[in-house]
């Protein structure tokens, strides 16, 4: 793919050869053409393995935390929509931004794999792109797609393309009776294995110790005993990050399970909007957000007792 | 592992900020107003100091209803800490009303030092609806409700 | 199909194992205060006697259900048959709340676990020489009190003992009163910095090691912190020792104590079931990861 | 094994499996919200979806003979005394279906963890009352290297063996307790040659695909137990652990990870100890009172790796403790998996 009609590899390796940065973070072939891992490259020749294809989905923010504090600028590929991570994480104070390289690359949508296994395509071989249509060589024969049909649900939704309603989704549910609601988020609650992926990912997670791995806060129980525990661990992460979840989509893209946990999140992001005025976190890196701040006349909890939805 | 029957007795939890709801208890008190014995107070130093995790540690273990009682918008001892409260609470009832969490098991409401007869009849309104919406079945830790034996 | 004698077969036998995982309970009959962070748990079983047989230099896990639980080498000797022994430094959860505890408390204890000292194999008839620091002392005196239970055993007993502070050396009455009396037997006491009251060697336990000097026919006994133990080792080493005849005991987190929770492994070896005990040599085929 | 085959129409399927639940509860790969996992079969349960077709199951199979959390005792205190409560969970008989072949090797794996002295008794009795009746693989995929590990997708193993074949399920019970259950099944089952062709057919077939699968040549060949510490200090591990974000997918995923933990949990009505799984990739999995050996994510991740490779198979003649099903190269955040690792630390033999 392409920046400024320039393939972002030209871009990677012309900031080694003018010594922009001493360290890179982008990604790194993978072993099957679509398993690429992010990956810092600290010298030229490392570059053999870069690759920026549609399959580079990992949102490379949260890996700062760790990278930007080592010694030597680090360089790193920000797709757009990564670019809010960066910007919330910048505010918060856990990157040094000057220690920090920002480069700013194009996307045309990342392909989720999944979507295409769902297909009942398997034993891919090769994937190659020709505009909208993927061509896939798996050991059943040739496979052809179209990349909208398979495209990750943080890209279906973009905010930087004429995605479609983001809100769609969760406005479905708040249109189920309370029952129903219930019982849609059992059956996919319950799927979770506690592996803490969409934690441990979340570029908003950043806390140096976890509440849920505190032993004195009574709720560090490592697994599901009990269905509760199943929502609680959703309901306080999705709280934790409220008003700082950039919507960037991690946690779905990670969940092994396949929880669309994206949704609690633009749920608290849509109540936010509607009650506070609109909000995007890591528009910028330094406005106050909503649940940092108040307005004298803000609406009373008693609204989401009366407002609509199904009950 | 057993599960005790017997007829519905809700356990309601009512976190109420030391200068005003807590004393707008002690008022209904003084001045013989009743409010149910199942409403468990705990005292807090603000509205604000109900941390989300509070609310749902209250119905993990076994609460069928929880209310937070605060100074009135404005009357803060701490100047604006029931207003973060406001905005705090709302998004968690939002969000267990989300999660198909009956909306009426929360609520927020303001009493002040002087409004006794407000804590009570506050107090009472909520302990009907809970009465009205039965055992709290969908947010609560099983275990909790448990006995042990063999 | 099984080899134990339990009589049972197949199916209804699985029910019949005793499950290593399933405490019993144990009652602390007296605590002694041993130094201002270390007190000495004096356990039975709940009708008198000890909680299950072990060797010198195993650890058994005790817990306070709700509060913890942990793994604690046990400090008496088995020849003892009235009590176990648990002397214990206050530093984590569970240990502070067992510093709180008065008699008659009961916990949960399960065990034994781990290999233990050789004393019936290597250390037979052998000079034995003992060094110990700080906590480090409590596997140790398990084997010290069972080798001069059975004295004619074992050869000469020298033991080197050092603290932070005279306040801070455990067990002070056998060191000062009890060992040092006894045939063949030298106690070598240290502090780390000089003191009022104190007459006795100052200095750290590997330096004292190679003042010392002691000649090379005996095998060696170590415990202590792992930044003492590898200082110590390079102290024998210095005066001529060999590795193969330094014994020491390890500690790692440690969960199940049988071997299967995977996480006192060092490299392919777990603390709980190849150890604690390691010859030293051993440990020099190990990753350096403890 | 035993030389007798069974078959029944695919189309009554049903038929076998309401057979099969009305003797002991039965387990099949069903599909919830989108994922396929092992749940318990509901013949009165229309909405039931069974997915024979689903390769592998988001949980590995090893959740029904080591479940991710299960009591061990309860205690109740009350001043000094203590009271400890027996409530372990005693199963009753089970049967899985569509176990697929790296499955059933991951319990050989477990077995010799959990089945050496001292025996884990709640594994043992997960064991003695389970019948694991597996499936072969019509459709593996690009991430399954069983083969590495010697594994025959042909010949899935188990207590009964089954295929699906010219429009049949084919049945062939291998063990005692294979026999047994499929004694019960006389009225559904047919009798059937073992050499029928449709069925040799389609395990040569099955051999054929994975021969065309991209990591068919995988070689572990250099993980040796002697060179312990020399895989242990390589420098490829910093590189290699830089994309883990130490979430514990790989290990929950893997049929094979046996580390566990044991927790109390304060009821008010007593304390109910259990156990879970754990991963090694969390960062307060040694962590101590007096420190954490392993500070940092390198050190984590290293040992999971090295645990699978190489101090597992020190422990047991030479075994990896992997069976090549691929779930950690679908799961994984960060698309780091043991694949690559073997790879880059495997050296020569992969290249």
């Amino acid at each position: 793919m392409q920046t400024n009609n320039r393939p972002v590899k030209e871009i990677a390796q012309e900031i080694f050869a003018e010594n922009q940065a001493e360290r890179i973070l982008g990604w790194k072939r993978g072993e099957f053409f679509y398993d690429n891992s992010p990956a810092v490259f600290s010298a030229a020749d490392e570059l053999q393995e870069f690759v920026y294809d549609a399959f580079c989905g990992s949102n490379l923010s949260k890996f700062l935390v760790k990278e930007a504090a080592k010694e030597g600028r680090i360089a790193v590929l920000l797709k757009p929509c990564d670019r809010y991570s960066f910007n919330q994480l910048v505010k918060e104070h856990r990157i040094d931004k000057e220690n920090v390289l920002p480069i700013e690359i194009d996307c045309d949508g990342m392909v989720d794999i999944d979507k295409v296994r769902a297909l009942g395509i398997k034993g891919i071989k090769s994937i190659s792109a020709d505009g909208d249509q993927l061509t896939i060589e798996t050991v059943y024969g040739q496979k052809n797609c179209s990349k909208e049909d398979v495209l990750l649900l943080k890209c279906q939704t973009c905010k930087d393309r004429t995605g479609g309603d983001r809100f769609a989704l969760v406005r479905e549910i708040e249109e189920m009776s309370s029952v129903e609601r219930y019982e849609f988020w059992r059956s996919e609650l319950s799927k979770c294995i506690r592996c803490n992926a969409c934690r441990n990912v979340c570029p908003a997670c950043t806390c140096e110790k976890c509440v849920f791995d505190n032993d004195k806060s009574g709720i560090a129980n490592k697994a599901n005993s009990d269905s509760f525990e199943e929502s609680l661990y959703h309901m306080i992460r999705a709280f934790h990050v409220a008003g700082r979840c950039t919507d960037c989509g991690e946690c779905s893209r990670v969940c092994p399970q396949g929880i669309p946990l994206h949704l609690i999140n633009r749920k608290v992001i849509k109540d936010l909007n509607e009650f506070y005025g609109e909000y995007q976190a890591g528009a910028d890196d330094s406005s106050v957000g909503p649940l940092t701040s108040y307005e004298l006349d803000d609406v009373e909890p008693d609204i989401v007792m009366n407002r609509g939805g199904g009950r | 592992m057993s599960i005790e029957k017997k007829e519905f007795k809700p356990l309601i939890v009512a976190f109420c900020c030391n200068w005003c709801s807590y004393a707008g208890a002690d008022l209904a008190g003084t001045s013989r107003l009743a409010y149910p014995a199942e409403i468990k107070i705990i005292r807090v130093p603000c509205s604000c100091r109900v941390n989300p995790m509070f609310v749902l540690r209250a119905f993990q273990r076994g609460a069928d209803g929880v209310i937070i009682a605060g100074c009135h918008p404005g009357d803060c001892h701490y100047t604006s800490g029931n207003y973060f409260a406001r905005r705090r609470m709302t998004m968690l009832f939002s969000m267990l009303d989300f999660f198909g969490i009956e909306r009426e098991r929360t609520r927020v409401d303001w009493v002040s030092a002087a409004e006794g007869v407000k804590f009570s009849t506050v107090m009472n309104d909520f302990s009907k609806k809970i009465h009205e919406l039965g055992e709290n079945r969908r947010l609560g830790d099983l275990r909790c409700k448990q006995t042990i034996d063999r | 199909m099984c080899e134990c004698s339990c009589g049972h077969n197949g199916h209804e036998h699985i029910h019949e194992h005793k499950d290593a995982l399933m405490p019993v309970i144990g009652v602390v009959t007296s605590i002694r205060i041993d130094t201002p962070d270390v007190k000495t748990f004096r356990v039975t079983a709940p009708e008198g006697g000890i909680c299950f047989d072990y060797v010198p230099g195993q650890c058994a896990m005790l817990s306070v259900p709700g509060v913890g639980e942990a793994m604690f080498s046990i400090t008496s000797s088995p020849t003892n048959k009235d009590y176990m022994e648990f002397s214990i430094k206050k530093c984590g959860t569970l240990t502070d709340w067992l510093h709180e505890i008065e008699p008659e408390q009961q916990l949960t204890i399960r065990g034994p676990y781990g290999n233990g000292f050789p004393v019936e194999a290597d250390l037979k008839g052998q000079n034995l020489l003992f060094i110990a620091g700080g906590i480090g002392l409590a596997p140790l005196r398990s084997v010290i009190n069972y080798c001069l239970n059975n004295r004619d055993s074992y050869g000469s007993i020298d033991i080197v003992y050092g603290a932070r502070s005279s306040s801070d050396l455990v067990h002070i009455e056998e060191l000062k009163t009890v060992w040092p009396e006894l045939k063949d037997t030298n106690v070598h006491l240290t502090i780390d910095r000089p003191e009022e009251g104190w007459d006795g060697h100052v200095g750290f336990v590997p330096s004292y090691v190679k003042e010392l000097d002691f000649s090379l026919d005996k095998t060696v006994l170590l415990c202590g912190p792992p930044i003492m133990i590898k200082f110590t080792l390079a102290s024998l080493q210095e005066i001529g020792f060999d590795k193969t005849q330094v014994f020491t005991t390890m500690e790692l987190k440690m969960k199940c104590g049988v071997g299967k929770c995977g996480r006192c492994n060092i490299g392919s070896k777990y603390v709980c079931k190849d150890g604690p005990v390691f010859r030293c040599d051993e440990l020099d085929e190990l990753p350096d990861e403890y | 094994m035993s030389s007798r085959i069974w078959s029944i129409d695919l189309e009554k399927a049903d038929e076998l499996f309401n057979a099969l639940a009305a003797g002991q509860r039965l387990y099949l790969p069903i599909e919830q919200a989108g994922q396929v996992q092992f749940k318990e079969y509901d013949p009165a349960d229309s909405k039931q979806k069974v997915r024979l077709d689903a390769l592998n199951t988001v949980r590995s199979a090893k959740d029904l003979f080591f479940p991710q959390s299960e009591n061990m005792a309860a205690f109740k205190r009350e001043g000094k005394k203590i009271e400890i409560i027996d409530n372990r969970e005693r199963v009753s008989p089970f049967a899985i279906f569509g176990v697929r072949a790296c499955d059933a090797r991951s319990f050989e794996i477990l077995d010799r963890v959990f089945l050496s002295e001292p025996v884990d008794v709640s594994y043992a009795d997960r064991r003695e009352n389970g019948t694991v009746i597996t499936l072969a693989c019509n459709e593996p995929e690009e991430t399954c290297f069983c083969e590495a590990f010697g594994i025959d997708a042909a010949e899935p193993g188990g207590d009964i063996s089954a295929w699906i074949a010219d429009g049949k399920i084919w049945w062939q019970p291998i063990t005692a307790r294979g026999e047994a259950l499929t004694e019960a099944l006389a009225d559904v089952l047919t009798n059937a040659e073992p050499d029928d062709e449709k069925l040799v057919m389609q395990k040569k077939q099955i051999r054929e695909i994975i021969a065309q699968l991209p990591l068919h040549e995988l070689s572990l060949e250099s993980f040796q137990p002697e060179r312990l510490k020399e895989i242990f200090d390589s420098p490829k591990w910093q590189e290699l652990s830089e994309a883990c974000i130490g979430c514990g997918t790989c290990t929950f995923v893997c049929p094979t990870c046996q580390c566990y933990d044991i927790r109390d949990y304060d009821t008010g009505n007593g304390v109910q100890r259990y156990r879970c799984w754990d991963s090694c990739m969390y960062s307060d999995f040694v962590m101590m009172a007096h420190g954490n050996p392993r500070t940092s994510q390198v050190e984590r991740f290293r040992q999971r790796f090295m645990h699978k490779l190489v101090y597992y198979p020190a422990n047991n003649e030479g075994v990896y403790s992997c069976v090549g099903c691929g779930r950690c190269l679908a799961k994984c955040p960060s698309s780091m998996n043991i694949v690559k690792v073997a790879k880059a630390i495997g050296g020569e033999a992969n290249v």
